[in-house]
């Protein structure tokens, strides 16, 4: 059994007044012990949702959650609020985007990282602040014990970033979301934050789901990779065989239309034409099929299903064939 | 003997009453005083040579029990009150009176001078007039002829005296305490000015109650009785007067028991006071409210029949009904009834508008533009609420084909400088109580002279108004006060009388004793509470 | 953090010099003047001009505000011309009916408000929560005043709970040591004092309450509805902390900084609302003393309370501005 | 492929300078103080950059966040003010042209921002956002010529022509950064400063705009300076690369010369750095990975900027001289002391102690105005 | 790969899938779902509509004293409804009912009035200091911090009290130029705000002129904030206005039907008859609030925040 599965999760956004919108359409997926699943995708595709869904943080109310997620066996949908604070930062830790604003500015960095460890370990503040130093320390911050009276601010992004990371670590969770941790960092600092992720989770064997539109990132840090669009998985493979060969037209035109360094240059970018805003519901047809370049008659009116091809799950009527250069041109 | 406490006998001794009054007394010095508010504490505590009839303008014997003129008027003997003592224990008497005309007539510095309204009003000048205070002084000498006899010698006659000497200015304060506490030194700080403690912490006079304490930060003046008084000793025990400046605040602190009385009820309450129990009672009315009219501005307006016009285009009636509290009369001309020289038989002005628009059409007149100078922010005894009473005077105006633009300016703010001063308005309200029974008091203070308020420079009046007051005869100085008021009515006409409405004083039912006076000079040692 | 509050009281003096200019110059182009009012109804326009000349009045202005300019700088501020009394010495009095006023005034505000502030957002588009904000806005769109005469009206008049006016009973004899009527009775162990005088502070200062409550609740609403959206309260939820620990900690320490600054401000508008609320319930504070400068033209009072005006504007902007530097550490650190 | 993009195979007229900055500084003073505010101290944004774009190139500007790429940009345009320097442009020195001059020369450089939404005045229809330039330089020709002119600029840029009565917010994020585009090309200028042109857009939407930059530079005979932080796109798109480091250009190379050859070592673990999409290429890579954070600004270390960061740093020279930006092969400049002895490998990388970088350091005296107005209290 | 904002995309892409035509319409269209707006926008257009016809539906004329009154009138009795006068008289023998309506049409005068003089002014101020910045910014700012510095209603009371005449124009501008700082504060802070945004940046390149920048971009842009003060400041103007009355500082020109002045004028009849206060000044809390639910929620349709 696997650490965490993901079934059929679904996230519907109601607001008064508004058409119900399914932010996450049915999403599973599996997440072993020590391992790393990436989630890809374009900007509003349901990443972010389905992660605080597995946490359980969406907003109280205006949304509605179907499907199940669970970890170790228990179904984390149906337990009380309650049952859930004592899971999170426990059992279930999350680093999240932006280091800055998910601190809190008006608290001492110490303090921070110590009522998670006071918390779920029931520390005394004192054997829990030498723990947090030794925590910072870990994630490479120099001078532990000073940082830990000092306040967010005075912290540059990379280390806030890691003082997330030490906290989101401190009680040793079994499953690690990280909602695109890099993504407000520089690149040379994106590597180090990177690397240390890296680094904790063949340490300590956390499982780690990795949350990004960086396919990069995903490349270098994953072990499987679920590509999503519009709220569904479309594709997922073991990361060197989605690489080497995405079958679904939209992994296989993101991966042409992004610039490569160990590309020679003078390759022009295919684009997917359109943008998200093309999207149609997954109700009746392929969201993607407004914008893709393989798009059937069939494509319109069925909704494919998540077909499983050996070690890689696919979603497509008219998958790209293996080893088909990304080389339509696209008209202007 | 002394006519004080004839209605004695009802009503227990003993007790605090606390009697609401609508603002703060400057000080406690008599002679740097000329308001009500700080006139009334002062009242309780000091007493004057001469004194009114409680109730009445009439003249009584106060320190002074007898009082006598010389044949041309110049010199008055007052035969003092013996064993009256000040409240510093020291006593009173005839030199006691003289060192208080003398320290006023030789009063230093312009700041102290230019506090003594009365004392320069009456008395005319200084022995060193400073500053601008300017005037042949009236005062010549006093002499104490013994213990019990003070001799006033005067420049000239004044048809002001004796009445002016119950002004209460001119109550007789213990020569040791001004010594002592530094009476005369006023002193000028920035523009302002700073009183000595006499006049703050130890005002010593001889009357029924002593000072205890002014509680600056409560706002409450506390008085106690004076065991020593020379006469009947006042009934309370404590006298304590609470300042509450707003009207409906004095009127909800009464409802609630905290107060015991206060001065000057809004009309609009009287009905529901009474019917809650509390005992309004109105002061004989002593005070004339006018519509003055300014000849200088519009030429139609120096015509005798305009100014006739506009007196039947007011429905005074009406306004008196409607607007004036109960006890109010239609003024037919400018001196109260009870006042020595009114006269019945002057020309009236009953509401005519027909008539009104016929002066006007005569004099030429119609379609007359008139600026009418309404103040603001103030209520007066004689006009308790000037805008409401402009609104009424303006619709009737306009009713007979006048044309009214009204110009409202705050009453410290400009009304008086514009209307008094500048003279910049056609119409206006203002009215006057009187300091005294003395048909000058009135008349000759409005029409005495030109002035920018009214805007004409009659010499025959002028004269008219200085011979009568030079009369020395009291009957023959009425009778020539009459005359003026018949000319004054129907040849004149520089203003529209109004009306006499009469200030009322509110006290609750375990009040006795209060009698109102219609010079406000009311006196609570005769008051009791039960 | 001192250097700021010195840099901040240095930046005060020349907005404060050309206040009193202003004011000075202001009061004396206007009409009528003191004289007038100093001379009451028996005025003529001669005894005022000879007033004026004993006053100064008739200087030329530039003079006149040279010399009031020196007085001003060695601390005196004249007397009034009303009461003849050092104005300091009316201030001293009047100040700390003032303050005991709208300290009430403001404690209710807060206790009250800032609760239901935070009830309303956790209720938020709830009915609680309509009832609160509508409330609020009632609160703000009622005069004053009018709420004032109710209050007198209902509990006073009618109900005879609550004194009607004044600051205390005149049968309650005090002894005035500090003038803050409650606190005087507890320093001269007069019990009776104190109690007289918290029942008279009831009405008035339920009545002046009304908007910086308002006030204070909105803020408190927005600002908890604005920190519950934060990344960080998502944060210390991902941590597993109980829910009371992430609403004090990290929900209204953080919403406090807007509820502060709001507090201070409405601090410094209560002035306003005092100049009402005492002449209602007949409280000699600060309104009282500028209610009746204005009316007889009282230079000197009316000078002084202005440039007062001012300099509680600034050190009510300074106390803000400290406790925004005590909340938040970010400001600090600047 | 675009032949512009190569210059190998120019066709375009890729030729003598364009503009040519030279020294340029701008530096943002920090004022603090009592009562009257002293300037205290400077952030030195960008602090002697010399580079030089030739006719028909595209010029890309790399760099991490806060370097100063964006104020190089403005500087360059004068919509900061330089501190020192100059920017010659077709022969003149735009840092001396002032008022009327200055805006006319405006019309030759224009400018295409990061985010599109913000760039774009909310409350203008694309109409008036277009005619807006044409109108400011007298470009607008009547009522028929200017239509059309909107008409060309928007199929130059993939618009459909219904899109002038439309408003910005109407867009895609894609669209509005063709509505930038357009505007700057009403004016016809002869230079275009892209500041992170796509930083904003998805990858997908991103490729689109690139493609749509060759195109306009091939069909008008544009020249770019690209600024972006995202190395691949730069790379792709542009001729020659300088890299920005904390106010300076440490390395500058024709583009394909960088990528494959590197000298200055902030540029080779800025390669490094960057996630390749491919698994076979992470697995290999050898990163090099900085330790500690950009330096501020405001207070930049002495000698070699990279000196705090950098593995190969040595015991002379990088603490105390700042290396100037030499041409170590034909086309090739690169600021370090010891670029030629790094690609011997005589040097070694090393482990770097790890410096504190105070981020509160720099921050501008903070407001401690809170609201001030009746106003702003009610209303929060 | 990119660092891109993630917030900032979000924005973006909510925003392109909202349709609509220009932002105020969006604006409108988001208030006209909102409960509380609606009744604000109610409460405030029956007030124009009755400030605009009250003078042609009254049933007596306001300005008249009648004499069926004016008989029972006495200082301390004021005649309640009879026939023919709804709420019967007011303090001079007028029909109270009427003048309450006609107080409508007053009353918008002083609100608007003053309301209109500070939005003037105080963008004048604001909006010079936003555009040139510098010194001018810091003199006026240094000016309106001095007006700032009087809290505001002692600053009215300070004007309309030493001002030479009692008049509604002093009432006016005596609120209104407590307003003035307020207006000028948002707009040049908002305007400054506007100084160095990206699309304000890209017209300077564009070389267009710097007046044309002010008034076509910076302003309009900046116009959001003022807007919704604008109609919050009609409420308490409204209100101080009648405060001013209270204190005896109102236009004492009695003949005028203004709530404020009706509420002040009444004072002195409360206990004889306190519909007199009671009428005016409920009428004042309603429009005060139909004005201050219009504004605040005009503030939440026009705040990004609330977008999506
Ligand atoms: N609280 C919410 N209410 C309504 N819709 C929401 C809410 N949160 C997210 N959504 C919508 O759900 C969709 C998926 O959002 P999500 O944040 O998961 O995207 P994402 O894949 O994380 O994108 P990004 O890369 O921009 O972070 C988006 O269209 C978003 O607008
Ligand atoms: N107006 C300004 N006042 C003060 N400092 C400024 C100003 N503009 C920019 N800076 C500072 O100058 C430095 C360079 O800024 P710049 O915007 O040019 O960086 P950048 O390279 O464009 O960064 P990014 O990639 O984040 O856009 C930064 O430290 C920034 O804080
Ligand atoms: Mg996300
Ligand atoms: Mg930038
Ligand atoms: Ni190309």
């Amino acid at each position: 059994m696997a650490l965490l599965e993901v079934r059929d999760l679904r996230v519907v956004f109601q607001r008064r007044g508004t058409e119900p919108f399914s932010a996450v359409d049915g999403v599973s997926f599996d997440v072993d012990p020590g391992q790393t699943v990436g989630l890809v995708g374009e900007s509003g595709c349901g990443k972010s949702v389905t992660s605080l869904a597995i946490m359980g943080l969406l907003p109280a109310r205006g949304n509605k959650v179907t499907g199940s997620v669970k970890f170790e066996g228990t179904d984390l949908l149906t337990l009380s609020n309650r049952e859930m604070r004592d899971r999170r930062g426990r059992d279930l830790g999350m680093v999240f985007q932006d280091p800055l604003s998910s601190l809190n500015p008006v608290i001492p960095i110490g303090l921070q990282v110590t009522e998670v460890l006071e918390r779920h370990r029931d520390m005394p503040r004192k054997k829990a602040m030498v723990e947090a130093a030794e925590l910072l320390d870990k994630v490479g911050i120099p001078d532990p014990t000073r940082r830990l009276s000092e306040y967010p601010h005075q912290l540059s992004g990379g280390m806030r970033q890691r003082a997330l990371i030490a906290i989101a670590l401190a009680c040793r969770p079994r499953l690690l979301i990280a909602d695109e941790p890099t993504t407000a960092l520089d690149v040379t600092i994106q590597a180090q934050i990177l690397a240390l992720l890296k680094e904790l989770v063949q340490d300590t064997g956390t499982a780690l789901i990795m949350i990004t539109h960086d396919l990069g990132v995903v490349a270098g840090l994953c072990d499987e990779v679920n590509v999503l669009y519009g709220g569904r998985v479309v594709e997922r493979a073991e990361r060197h065989e989605l690489f080497a060969e995405p079958r679904h037209p939209y992994t296989h035109g993101l991966l042409a239309s992004i610039p490569r360094l160990d590309a020679a240059r003078g390759e022009k970018l295919v684009p997917i034409k359109g943008s998200v805003a093309d999207n149609i519901p997954w109700d009746s047809a392929c969201a993607f099929a407004p914008r893709c370049p393989n798009a059937l008659d069939v494509c319109r009116q069925v909704t494919p299903a998540l077909e499983f091809q050996g070690q890689r799950s696919l979603r497509c009527h008219n998958p790209v064939l293996p080893g088909t250069p990304a080389a339509q041109e696209v008209p202007a | 003997q002394s006519e004080r406490g004839g209605d004695s006998g009802s009503g227990k001794t003993g007790g605090t009453m606390v009697f609401g009054a609508a603002g703060e007394p400057k000080n406690f010095d008599p002679i740097f005083n000329d308001d009500g508010e700080s006139f009334r504490p002062i009242r309780q505590m000091y007493d004057t040579l001469i004194t009114y009839k409680r109730g009445t303008a009439d003249l009584a014997p106060g320190l002074a029990e007898k009082w006598e003129p010389s044949a041309d008027g110049k010199s008055w003997t007052f035969t003092l009150r013996k064993n009256v003592k000040f409240h510093d224990g020291t006593p009173f008497n005839a030199a006691a009176v003289c060192f208080n005309f003398d320290r006023w007539f030789n009063m230093k510095g312009a700041a102290a001078q230019s506090q003594m309204i009365y004392y320069a009003d009456v008395f005319s000048g200084f022995a060193k007039n400073e500053g601008d205070a300017a005037g042949e002084p009236l005062y010549k000498s006093c002499e104490a002829k013994d213990e019990g006899t003070a001799v006033l010698n005067l420049n000239a006659y004044k048809g002001a005296f004796p009445a002016a000497f119950g002004l209460t200015s001119f109550s007789i304060s213990s020569p040791e305490a001004l010594k002592k506490y530094d009476a005369d030194n006023v002193q000028q700080s920035g523009d302002s000015f700073a009183y000595p403690a006499y006049a703050t912490e130890h005002p010593t006079g001889t009357g029924a109650f002593k000072l205890e304490k002014f509680d600056k930060a409560n706002k409450t003046i506390t008085l106690v009785r004076n065991d020593d008084y020379w006469g009947e000793k006042a009934k309370l025990d404590k006298l304590i007067f609470k300042i509450i400046p707003d009207e409906n605040a004095r009127k909800q602190e009464l409802k609630a028991g905290t107060i015991d009385g206060y001065d000057y009820p809004n009309p609009a309450d009287y009905n529901t006071l009474k019917s809650d129990g509390f005992n309004v009672t109105p002061r004989p009315a002593f005070n004339i409210l006018y519509l003055g009219i300014n000849e200088a501005n519009t030429p139609a307006l120096k015509d005798l029949r305009v100014r006739q016009a506009i007196a039947y285009a007011v429905n005074r009636e009406q306004l008196v009904k409607t607007k004036l509290p109960a006890g109010a009369e239609v003024a037919t001309q400018f001196i109260p009834k009870t006042v020595a020289g009114y006269a019945d038989d002057v020309q009236k002005y009953p509401h005519d508008v027909n008539k009104a628009k016929e002066l006007l059409t005569q004099a030429g007149a119609t379609g007359l533009t008139l600026k009418f100078y309404v103040p603001t922010e103030v209520s007066r005894p004689y006009m308790p609420n000037p805008t409401e009473i402009a609104a009424v005077i303006t619709d009737d105006l306009k009713a007979a084909g006048i044309n009214v633009e009204i110009v409202s300016r705050p009453w410290n703010g400009g009304y008086k400088d514009d209307v008094q001063k500048l003279g910049k308005h056609d119409l206006h309200l203002l009215g006057w109580t009187g300091d005294y029974n003395d048909a000058g008091n009135f008349v000759g203070t409005f029409f005495g002279r030109a002035k920018a308020e009214f805007g004409f420079d009659d010499k025959a009046l002028f004269d008219a108004l200085s011979a009568a007051d030079a009369v020395v005869d009291e009957t023959k100085h009425a009778d020539a006060y009459k005359q003026v008021n018949r000319d004054i009515m129907s040849k004149y006409l520089p203003a529209v009388p109004v009306s006499h409405s009469p200030p009322a004083i509110v006290v609750s039912s375990k009040i006795s004793g209060l009698v109102p006076s219609p010079l406000t000079d009311e006196r609570f040692d005769t008051v009791s509470k039960g | 953090m001192l250097r700021f509050i010195v840099r901040r009281l240095l930046q005060a003096i020349p907005t404060l010099l050309i206040l009193s200019m202003l004011v000075f110059i202001w009061l004396r182009l206007l009409p009528g003047g003191p004289s007038g009012a100093l001379l009451g109804d028996k005025a003529t326009p001669e005894k005022i001009a000879a007033l004026n000349k004993v006053l100064g009045l008739d200087q030329p202005l530039i003079i006149q505000y040279f010399k009031f300019l020196g007085r001003i700088l060695s601390g005196d501020f004249g007397s009034s011309l009303i009461s003849g009394e050092p104005v300091m010495a009316e201030i001293g009095r009047a100040l700390p009916a003032t303050i005991e006023l709208s300290i009430a005034a403001l404690l209710f505000a807060v206790v009250l408000g800032i609760p239901l502030g935070y009830l309303a957002a956790s209720y938020r588009g709830r009915f609680l929560d309509n009832v609160t904000v509508i409330g609020t806005l009632v609160g703000v769109a009622v005069p004053v005043f009018f709420l004032g005469i109710l209050l007198k009206q209902v509990f006073a008049q009618e109900l005879a709970l609550f004194p009607p006016s004044g600051r205390q009973d005149v049968t309650i004899d005090p002894t005035h040591v500090t003038n803050f009527a409650v606190l005087d009775g507890v320093l001269t162990q007069e019990w009776d004092a104190s109690a007289d005088a918290l029942w008279h502070l009831v009405l008035p200062a339920i009545a002046l309450s009304s908007i910086p409550l308002a006030v204070i609740v909105r803020i408190t609403r927005a600002s908890v509805l604005d920190v519950l959206n934060e990344d960080f309260v998502r944060t210390a939820n991902a941590k597993g902390l109980q829910a009371t620990i992430v609403r004090r900690r990290h929900v209204l320490r953080n919403a406090m900084l807007p509820v502060s600054t709001t507090i201070g401000l409405q601090t410094g508008l209560l002035l306003g609302g005092a100049v009402l609320t005492e002449r209602v319930f007949v409280w000699g504070g600060l309104g009282s003393l500028l209610a009746q400068g204005i009316e007889r033209r009282d230079y000197p009072r009316l000078q002084a309370l202005l440039l007062l005006a001012a300099v509680v504007y600034v050190l009510v902007n300074l106390l803000v501005d400290i406790s925004y530097a005590i909340i938040d550490p970010r400001v600090r650190t600047s | 492929m675009t032949a512009a993009v190569e210059p190998a195979a120019a066709d375009a007229p890729v030729g003598g300078s364009l503009v040519s900055v030279q020294d340029l500084k701008v530096h943002f003073p920090i004022k603090r103080g009592l009562i009257v505010d002293r300037t205290v101290g400077h952030v030195y944004a960008v602090d002697g950059v010399d580079l030089e774009i030739r006719r028909g190139e595209t010029y890309g500007l790399v760099g991490e966040s806060g370097c100063g790429k964006s104020t190089l940009g403005r500087g360059m345009l004068r919509l900061v003010e330089p501190t020192g320097g100059k920017v010659v442009f077709d022969g003149t020195d735009l840092v001396t042209l002032k008022g009327e001059s200055l805006r006319k020369m405006r019309r030759r450089i224009q400018m295409v921002f990061q985010d599109p939404m913000s760039s774009l005045d909310p409350r203008q229809s694309v109409e008036s956002i277009l005619v807006e330039g044409l109108r400011a330089h007298g470009l607008d020709k009547g009522r028929e010529a200017t239509g059309k002119r909107l008409r060309q600029l928007l199929s130059a840029v993939g618009l459909p022509s219904t899109s002038l009565r439309k408003y910005p917010h109407e867009f895609s994020g894609g669209q509005r950064q063709r509505i930038g585009i357009a505007r700057a090309l009403a004016v016809e200028p002869d230079l275009i400063i892209a500041d992170e042109p796509v930083s904003a857009l998805d990858v997908s939407v991103q490729a689109q705009v690139v493609n749509l930059l060759e195109e306009l530079q091939e069909e008008f005979g544009l020249t770019y300076l690209v600024i972006a932080h995202d190395l691949a796109v730069v790379r792709h798109i542009s001729d020659r690369v300088g890299v920005m480091y904390l106010g300076g250009i440490v390395e500058e190379a024709s583009s394909d010369d960088l990528y494959t050859e590197p000298l200055h070592p902030y540029t080779k673990a800025l390669l490094s750095a960057i996630p390749v999409p491919d698994p076979e290429v992470e697995d290999r890579r050898e990163r090099i990975l900085l330790t500690g954070d950009l330096p501020s600004p405001a207070n930049p270390p002495n000698g070699c900027r990279f000196h705090t960061r950098c593995p190969w740093k040595q015991e002379t020279k990088c603490a105390t001289d700042r290396p100037v930006l030499r041409e170590v092969r034909p086309g090739h400049r690169v600021a370090c002391h010891w670029a030629e002895d790094i690609e011997a490998g005589r040097i070694r990388p090393h482990e770097v102690e790890t410096v504190l970088v105070e981020e509160s350091a720099i921050s501008p005296d903070v407001s401690l105005i809170g609201p001030s107005s009746v106003g702003e209290v009610l209303n929060p | 790969m990119t660092t891109l904002l993630n917030r900032k995309k979000q924005k973006v892409d909510a925003l392109a899938e909202s349709a609509g035509t220009s932002l105020a319409a969006d604006a409108l269209k988001r208030m006209s779902r909102s409960p509380v707006a609606i009744i604000g926008a109610v409460i405030v257009l029956v007030f124009l509509v009755l400030s605009v016809i009250a003078p042609f539906i009254t049933p007596k004329d306001p300005y008249k004293r009648y004499e069926e009154l004016l008989d029972q009138l006495r200082p301390d009795n004021i005649p309640g409804p009879m026939p023919g006068f709804l709420l019967g008289s007011d303090e001079l023998g007028r029909d109270f009912f009427s003048r309450l309506l006609v107080g409508a049409q007053q009353s918008l005068v002083v609100g608007v009035g003053a309301t209109l003089i500070g939005l003037v002014l105080g963008m004048l101020i604001g909006g010079a200091a936003g555009a040139f910045g510098g010194w001018v910014d810091s003199w006026l700012m240094r000016f309106t911090d001095i007006m700032l510095s009087i809290p505001s209603l002692l600053l009215a009371i300070s004007i309309a009290a030493l001002a030479s005449r009692g008049s509604q124009t002093t009432v006016i501008i005596a609120v209104a130029v407590t307003t003035v700082p307020i207006f000028a504060r948002l707009l040049r802070g908002a305007m400054l705000a506007q100084r160095h945004s990206d699309h304000v940046l890209a017209a300077t390149a564009l070389g267009v002129k710097r007046k044309t920048i002010v008034f076509r971009h910076m302003l309009p842009n900046s116009l959001g904030p003022v807007i919704v003060q604008a109609t919050l400041t009609l409420a308490t103007a409204i209100i101080e206005a009648a405060s001013l009355s209270f204190l005896g500082l109102g236009d004492p020109d009695p003949a005028r039907a203004e709530w404020g002045l009706m509420l002040g004028n009444s004072q002195r009849y409360i206990d004889v008859k306190p519909e007199l206060a009671y009428f005016p000044a409920i009428a004042i809390i309603i429009v005060a609030l139909g004005f201050t639910l219009l504004g605040e929620s005009l503030r939440e349709a026009l705040d990004p925040k609330n977008r999506r």
